[in-house]
């Protein structure tokens, strides 16, 4: 009971979050800086050379694009490295410090 | 004798009721902020896990976006690079048919 | 019949010093002393560790501050020192030996 109790505050508390981000525009910021820190530590190069593997293993007539995003995702998201990650959740953090209603 | 008596066990008595009053101050006081410290801690917690979650999904956001442009270009470079063999190929069996014809 | 003139005797007695020690701000006063002897001697400080205590034992969310207060009263009753008690009713005796009309 407590437990869903929680999980009810918790998506209360989500929803608030969310729109605060969304409405001060931080949540298109973010992800824009998410982007561009992808480029800038060769995660998009790194990627590009695993799908172009891919698509020479496969051959071009043997994949269609959504087969190689299935195929491809996993790694994306295994190569994001921890700073970055850590980096994006400060970076939260610092938006909702300053936000005086949360 | 008797009053002296008397105003020792009231005395006992408004000293017994100052002490229940002040009791009952401090803890309504103490457990009142007790209780405001610990939503402040359960706010504090929940703001936190939605933080990781609300990170993870933007995260999950960007890294499908670019999973798919990035499919895309090497795709469509690939496509270009087909194409551009095929024209090639095709320009020279037409040069082989014109020799042939010319011969 | 002895006994209830007696009772009504001490209430009217209760009274008289009450309002005397209301009148006078003597009341205050001793409450406020009786306040710091309970901070100096620890008392407030060991009231709230088992408040902390009984919060996390009842569970963050499971509790009010009347359940609170009506758990945490009986542990702050036993923990006056009676040192502290001896030390109040002295000042009381000694205000009232003070005033002229009691």
């Amino acid at each position: 009971m407590a437990d869903q109790e929680r999980r009810i505050k918790d998506a209360q508390m989500r929803a608030t979050i969310n729109q605060k981000l969304v409405e001060t525009g931080e949540r298109e910021r973010l992800k824009e800086v998410l982007r561009t820190k992808l480029i800038e530590c060769g995660w998009r190069d790194q990627l590009k050379a695993h799908c172009k593997d891919v698509v020479k293993q496969k051959g071009l007539e043997h994949i269609t694009v959504d087969e190689l995003v299935a195929e491809i995702t996993p790694k994306g998201r295994a190569l994001v490295p921890d700073s970055v990650k850590k980096e994006l959740l400060q970076r939260i953090r610092h938006f909702l410090a300053q936000q005086s209603n949360i | 004798e008797e009053l002296r008596h008397c105003q020792e066990r009231a005395t006992e008595v408004v000293c017994q009721e100052l002490v229940e009053e002040l009791l009952r101050e401090e803890t309504v006081s103490l457990a009142t902020a007790q209780a405001r410290e610990v939503l402040l801690q359960l706010k504090k917690e929940s703001v936190e896990r939605c933080t990781v979650d609300i990170s993870s999904a933007v995260q999950e956001e960007v890294v499908v976006e670019c999973v798919r442009d990035v499919c895309q270009e090497v795709v469509r470079a690939a496509e270009d690079l087909r194409d551009q063999r095929l024209a090639e190929l095709e320009q020279c069996v037409q040069l082989a048919q014109t020799a042939r014809i010319w011969r």
